[in-house]
């Protein structure tokens, strides 16, 4: 895109810096960006993050595992189940425990599930951004169908704290299968009305592509993970690449752009959904019976062996103390494991000294390394791309900032 | 006593206008919900008198009521100013509009000319509020509604002087009249190019989707509205819808062939030709600002740069064609 | 016209039946208008918008969202507050017109929730006066409205708040 | 370019599909819930409002005061205080949740051996001070007599006492009946 200087022509002219956000509606929650602007062209653009910084690193060191749990729904609230898989993965890794097939299948099921429901919100909001309100209403219809689902199945609609270590922690029942069958009946036609609005609509076309183009080299040293990446045509997901659970079992493609814009990454989300829809119903067809908790696995409270009295009065907030040798541990040693979020590659990195809770529990949330390339998308380019581009990447503040 | 006369009949007619056009305004902004609602899945407002009928009056309330904020930086005088020049131009434009034959307040011999000069007016109500506030997505919000107001007036004029041109007059009643003449009673088939140019030209000029720029409410947070709140607030509202108005009921008047139906109808079912004309008018207008909802409730905004593109690149080009076909074929085929 | 009470006090008679007369009219137009602000922090938002949404539908009680804190009366605080956020919070709210409502949702903005650290606000009380505290985590979209509605009583049993800023 | 393509530019006939869809919504019914006067069901086990339940035949909670739930709340919301010394029976004293504190997790209701502590399918208890939220011990107790009160069955059972799939033999004696008679209580 060419931007006219205007030292060339000999006018003194200034740039105008513009805050945009924590308060605005289309900063996807509470980010925050400087851009300095040229008339309507952002010349320079600086995100400030850290308006939802709730230490969720620092408080983990002070939970046992289990109860970590409730904190990782709160990071990428939008996908909260694939969060407590992916927690619930590095930490079974970390302790040598194999959930049983039941379990991993149901698991594989709900991150999809969840990959849906997190995908229908960012195409809700990403085209509410650019002006088509409709196709807002339009997701949060299907996605309401997809919480009551998860409200079905245990009882809450965003923070689902499902997994457990080891397993899940109640199995699905008849209504909620009947149920989803049903959805993922029904949802590939709601895709299509989706696209009837917006797929080939040319406002839509002139507002996506070629905006935000990153190329494929350049994509993967930002470090862009997810749709984000795969829309500049590197075949790179983790469900393929480190597989996890069911995914190894199941058959599914990895839709790919090539432009790399904005539209190419539209598309790659939409196509995404549908593989969705067909690893569910791969899931469905074979989900083995059988327990959905492995034998080793630790309780609640980190207790498999019975349960040791506490003296005198207790204050919660000494609630750490509780933990001593009787309890289940850790080996010590550290450990990265990372699941396909739907935004991205999110990795846990746990570092256990041998007792009941991680010694230090660091996040590699796509939200934070996609944040740091909105700059270099949407240089150059108008005010409203910023718009286009910050939906584009898909942004969670919670995940971003933790 | 024909003193007297000459007196009442405007003011009946003015109040008469302006009750219609009022309680127009306040139930437009109940049908835009009822009718975007609908169209999403949901049911728009119900709970506020029966089937949330009281709706524009409560917020009409609650805004009387609101605190008036005047931002300490911003331009005093201008920032009070500004909604009533927004108001008052798109308000006076509505005395020249005949809603029925011989039913208008003013009866000017440049009817359409003084809605343009209106037009224009009022947008300098915009550009003053976006300035005034010292608000940077204010400023931001007023500029672009200047820059689209303008480019757009330029579309908009030349695609209705084809019809001045196949009329032969600027008298509002005249180019219903002289319509009423051709087979559908409307210029819109064969002014198609106009019409649709219009048509465009009409959401830009009302700054409605997917020309909402000046107030893109993901852009710019509320554009040149940002500042204001309250009561001041709710006159641009209402002049807004007001303005909605004026442009369906031109169309109506200048392609459709305003308080008239066509006339193999009326040959058909002859009863119809005693329904009053007003009533056809208000229908024909209606179903525009159903159109205008029926917009915006389905496809997105476009940018800025691309706004500008359409109007200059398209739309002129295109109105100009317009307006060479026009003056060849009525100086050669209907002459 | 006047009429003593006591020593200080005058009234004037007839004046209560007016006043409590516009008080109504004006209570009404507020509970059937109430403009929250497109304001979302963190998960609750998510819950805001979904009672939004076709499901739930906040229209019907003449619910819309306004993204400029000038048109709004109600601040919905959706989601954790944290120490940065807090001062932008505050002087959004300081921006919206009288009479301003706000409403806590959830479990971060009534008491900080889960997180009981060094960067989060405990609760946003501290700073704002709340009208209403909505339990959950995040609540359901029923549960927001149910809040909703316990603001719109608090505003009809409002007295004489029309008059101090006009 | 294709004639199609100039063809869909010039009669607009994307933006016409996207018309007729909007169109064919506007007569299709609504989806809304019209929430005061009609409910949406919530599910069996949502996680709502606490409650404490009442045994029905003490009359009274059935809390042992093993601190197991105070021990794995992630958000640390549970306050118990209790009598007793090792090896003699122990008595709860002071068991208080503040509700706005709270992040419905339902670990408490899980863990619990006893299933003393609930979340019930209440969801509507906004309040205008948050003081009215933090529930003592007969706060709870009343809370779980107001949940009981709309059941039409002589029986409460909660899915998370007893999570179905999970080996039975790896639950708590109490958790394998997880069923609670709620008939006798209601006559006093």
């Amino acid at each position: 895109m060419e931007i006219t200087e205007g030292q060339n022509i000999g006018l003194h002219t200034q740039e105008l810096t513009l805050n945009m956000g924590p308060q605005h509606p289309a900063t996807h929650g509470v980010l925050r960006l400087i851009l300095e602007v040229d008339g309507e062209v952002v010349k320079n653009c600086i995100p400030h993050v850290g308006y939802l910084h709730r230490g969720v690193e620092k408080l983990a060191e002070y939970r046992a595992y289990p109860s970590v749990m409730p904190l990782t729904d709160r990071l990428d609230y939008i996908s909260s189940m694939v969060n407590n898989i992916g927690y619930c993965i590095a930490v079974e890794r970390l302790m040598g425990i194999e959930p049983p097939p039941r379990a991993k299948y149901i698991r594989t099921l709900l991150s999809e599930l969840t990959r849906i429901s997190s995908h229908l919100l960012w195409l809700a909001t990403h085209a509410l951004d650019i002006g088509a309100m409709t196709v807002f209403l339009y997701c949060f219809r299907e996605r309401e169908w997809l919480l009551e689902l998860f409200e079905m199945l245990i009882g809450a609609r965003l923070t689902v704290s499902y997994p457990r270590i080891g397993g899940v922690r109640c199995d699905v029942n008849r209504e909620f299968l009947c149920n989803l069958k049903e959805f993922i009946k029904e949802f590939p036609d709601r895709i299509v009305q989706y696209e009837t609005l917006i797929d080939q609509n040319r406002i839509w076309l002139k507002r996506t592509k070629g905006i935000g183009v990153i190329s494929a080299e350049e994509a993967v040293r930002w470090g862009l993970t997810g749709a984000t990446l795969r829309g500049s045509g590197v075949n790179y997901d983790v469900r393929k690449k480190m597989p996890y659970d069911a995914y190894d079992e199941i058959d599914f493609d990895i839709p790919l752009g090539s432009n790399g814009d904005v539209y190419d990454r539209y598309r790659c989300r939409m196509e995404e959904m549908r593989q969705s829809v067909k690893i569910i119903e791969q899931c469905l067809d074979r989900m083995p019976e059988g327990p959905i908790l492995a034998e080793d696995a630790p309780d609640l409270d980190m207790n498999p062996r019975g349960h040791r009295m506490l003296d005198g009065e207790f204050s919660v907030w000494g609630a750490g103390l509780a933990f001593t040798d009787e309890f289940v541990t850790t080996p010590k040693g550290e450990l990265y494991s990372a699941v396909e979020a739907p935004k991205g590659e999110l990795g846990f990195y746990i570092v256990s000294d041998g007792t009941g809770r991680p010694y230090r529990m660091r996040l590699r949330s796509p939200s934070f390394i996609h944040a740091s390339a909105i700059p270099r998308l949407c240089k150059g380019h108008y005010i409203a791309d910023v718009i286009a581009v910050i939906g584009t990447i898909d942004i969670v503040m919670g995940e971003c900032d933790r | 006593m024909e003193f007297l006369y000459n007196l009442m009949i405007p003011i009946i007619k003015v109040a008469v206008v302006f009750a219609v056009t009022l309680l127009h305004v306040a139930y437009a902004t109940y049908f835009e919900r009822k009718v975007i609602g609908r169209m999403q899945c949901r049911i728009g407002p119900t709970e506020v008198g029966p089937y949330g009928l009281l709706q524009p009056f409560a917020d009409m309330f609650k805004s009387l009521f609101k605190e008036d904020i005047i931002p300490a930086k911003a331009d005093k005088a201008v920032f009070f100013i500004a909604p009533v020049i927004v108001l008052a131009p798109t308000m006076s434009s509505l005395s020249v509009i005949p809603f029925a034959e011989g039913f208008m307040i003013a009866d000017v011999n440049v009817g359409m000319l003084f809605i343009l000069a209106c037009a224009s007016l009022s947008v300098y109500g915009i550009i003053l509020a976006g300035w005034s506030s010292n608000s940077k997505y204010a400023f931001f919000g007023g500029m672009r509604s200047a820059a689209q107001v303008i480019s757009y007036e330029i579309a908009m004029g030349i695609s209705l002087a084809s019809v001045f041109l196949m009329a032969g007059s600027v008298r509002l009643d005249e180019i219903v009249k002289a319509q009423y003449e051709y087979t559908f009673s409307m210029y819109a088939p064969h002014l198609l190019i106009g019409f649709v140019v219009f048509l465009i030209a009409a959401f830009a000029e009302t700054n409605r989707t997917p020309f909402d720029l000046p107030e893109a409410e993901t852009e710019l947070v509320a554009g040149y509205l940002t500042e204001y709140s309250g009561f001041r607030y709710a006159l641009f509202f209402l002049s807004e819808y007001v303005a909605m108005f004026i442009m369906s009921s031109i169309i109506t008047l200048c392609f459709l062939g305003g308080w008239t139906i066509p006339r193999f109808i009326t040959d058909i079912l002859p009863f119809l030709s005693y329904v009053p004309g007003i009533l056809w008018f208000l229908s024909k207008v209606y179903f525009f600002m159903f159109f205008y909802y029926w917009i915006r409730a389905t496809i997105p905004r476009y940018r800025f740069d691309q706004l500008m593109a359409i109007g200059w690149k398209i739309l002129i080009p295109l109105s100009l064609l317009n307006l060479l076909i026009v003056a060849f074929v009525k100086r050669f085929v209907i002459d | 016209m006047t009429k003593d009470v006591t020593e200080d006090v005058k009234v004037i008679p007839g004046t209560n039946a007016f006043i409590s007369t516009i008080d109504k009219v004006v209570n009404w137009g507020r509970c059937g208008s109430l403009w929250p602000m497109t304001f979302g922090l963190a998960c609750c938002a998510i819950e805001m918008m979904a009672a939004g949404a076709a499901h739930y539908d906040l229209d019907r009680f003449g619910i819309l969202f306004r993204a400029s804190p000038r048109q709004s009366d109600v601040i919905i605080i959706a989601g954790t507050v944290t120490y940065k956020m807090a001062p932008v919070i505050r002087k959004v709210y300081d921006q919206m017109p009288e009479p301003r409502y706000v409403i806590a949702v959830g479990s971060c903005a009534c008491s900080g929730g889960i997180f009981n650290t060094y960067s989060t606000v405990q609760g946003v009380d501290s700073f704002l006066p709340v009208d209403v505290y909505i339990p959950g985590c995040p609540p359901r979209p029923e549960a927001f409205f149910e809040g909703l509605m316990k603001l719109q009583d608090k505003i009809r049993s409002e007295e004489f708040k029309w008059s101090r800023w006009r | 370019m294709t004639f199609r393509d100039i063809a869909y530019k010039v009669f607009f006939i994307e933006i016409l599909k996207g018309l007729a869809l909007t169109l064919k919504v506007f007569f299709t019914k609504p989806v809304t819930i019209k929430y005061p006067h009609e409910r949406r069901p919530v599910s069996p086990g949502f996680r709502g409002r606490h409650a404490m339940v009442r045994d029905p035949k003490t009359g009274k909670e059935r809390c042992v005061a093993c601190m197991k739930c105070a021990m794995v709340c992630p958000s640390q919301c549970i306050y118990i205080k209790y009598t007793g010394q090792e090896g003699e029976s122990r008595h709860l004293v002071k068991y208080e949740i503040e509700a706005y504190r709270c992040i419905y997790c339902g670990y408490c209701v899980e863990v619990c051996p006893m299933n003393a502590i609930v979340l019930t399918e209440h969801y509507e208890y906004a309040s205008y001070k948050r003081e009215d939220n933090y529930f003592d011990k007969d706060r709870l107790l009343q809370n779980w007599d107001e949940h009981v009160r709309n059941i039409k069955a002589d029986k409460y059972f909660n899915k998370f006492w007893r999570p179905l799939g999970i080996d039975i033999g790896r639950l708590p004696a109490n958790k394998r009946d997880a069923v609670v008679e709620i008939n006798d209580k209601r006559s006093d």
